[in-house]
């Protein structure tokens, strides 16, 4: 099964209710933001940059299956 | 992305003020160093909506911290002379007072070493993936801004 | 914003970083403190024509140095919004690799405090009247330019 | 006894031989250059500022009897 592993982080913590989930394979990063807001309408009005393995992701991405997501809202570190 | 064994930056809970005391000791020996800069970032006890901040507690991405810092330190290296650079940030709960945030740079001429703290603190800052949360004394939270 | 009445910045001998270490501890208390922004000087161990720095003797014209400090201190609190600021000058000996110059500046946000640190060091170098005289390993001297 | 008081810092204690000194009041701080000079031919190629009083004196100053000078060569402390 193709899937994308998703890290949650921050206050996105609280509108998704969880850390980490599991979402189908899609082809790009604009695709997957897209079933995310439609999974969890919460997010919509909320502010968050992706990664990808770890990387940031500014533009659209293709996606490979297995790739790991991250949702980041804005840092508040230090 | 190769894996270059970036140091761990993150401990749990708050530094210890001793801890910072025995890190400046440990740099006697290293007789090039002239200046030391060092910032520490303390936890506020904020008041907000009639209520104070007790703690924040830190999450992080943290690999993905990691990396990020481990670049970090690669454009500090290539841009001052520094004798050397640490870092700590904590992660969990740290209570208003504590200590979450250590940075300390040495070099032989003073210029380096401060220019370069002050960099590194803003980098962190605006980049590494990690989050406070702020807790209030009645247990409700805010996440920090 | 009280200015605390002009302390005195010198002690004899070198700074003993434990020492530093309780100073820090001694803010955790303040908790309007967001950030703290810490300078330390210390002795060198340079090589000039064959002979080892091993310490600096330092001498300073005590009385106008202090008034001085003052000086800079209230122009400080003037400039930047601090909670608090200290400086320590060693007089005397201090051995390479001792620290002789500790500046802790602490702020609501952490801009004040860094610039701040930065600077009252500048200031401390251009214009207290201080001297270092660079002694070397075979007790011959020079003075520290 | 008119006196001035000079206090003696830094290399120029080596010039010098000793920390502080005793002149023969002068009315000015140019005078008081001129009789030092003489007195200490090794001071003529030095650099260092005067203060009276504990305050820096970069123009030309009047001297009161009692007051006191301080030789002070480039500050290096930090």
């Amino acid at each position: 099964m193709s899937v994308l592993e998703v890290l949650v982080f921050g206050q996105l913590t609280d509108s998704i209710g969880k850390d980490r989930i599991h979402f189908s394979y899609v082809q790009d990063t604009e695709l997957f933001r897209k079933a995310l807001n439609e999974s969890f309408p919460g997010l919509r009005d909320k502010t968050f940059l992706l990664a990808v393995n770890q990387e940031l992701v500014l533009k659209k991405k293709i996606l490979k299956p297995g790739d790991t997501l991250a949702l980041l809202p804005p840092f508040s570190g230090g | 992305m190769t894996h270059r064994n970036p140091n761990n930056i993150f401990i749990q809970g708050a530094i210890s003020p001793s801890q910072i005391g025995k890190d400046i000791a440990a740099h006697q020996g290293k007789t090039r160093i002239g200046g030391h800069s060092i910032f520490l970032g303390q936890v506020r006890a904020d008041e907000m909506q009639g209520q104070t901040v007790r703690a924040i507690e830190y999450t992080a991405y943290e690999a993905m911290a990691l990396d990020k810092m481990h670049q970090i330190r690669e454009a500090i290296f290539s841009k001052y002379s520094l004798v050397c650079l640490h870092v700590y940030h904590s992660l969990g709960i740290v209570a208003s007072g504590e200590i979450c945030l250590f940075v300390f740079s040495s070099s032989v001429h003073r210029k380096d070493a401060i220019m370069a703290t002050e960099e590194i603190v803003n980098n962190i800052k605006s980049s590494l993936p990690i989050w406070g949360k702020e807790i209030f004394t009645n247990d409700e939270y805010q996440w920090k801004k």
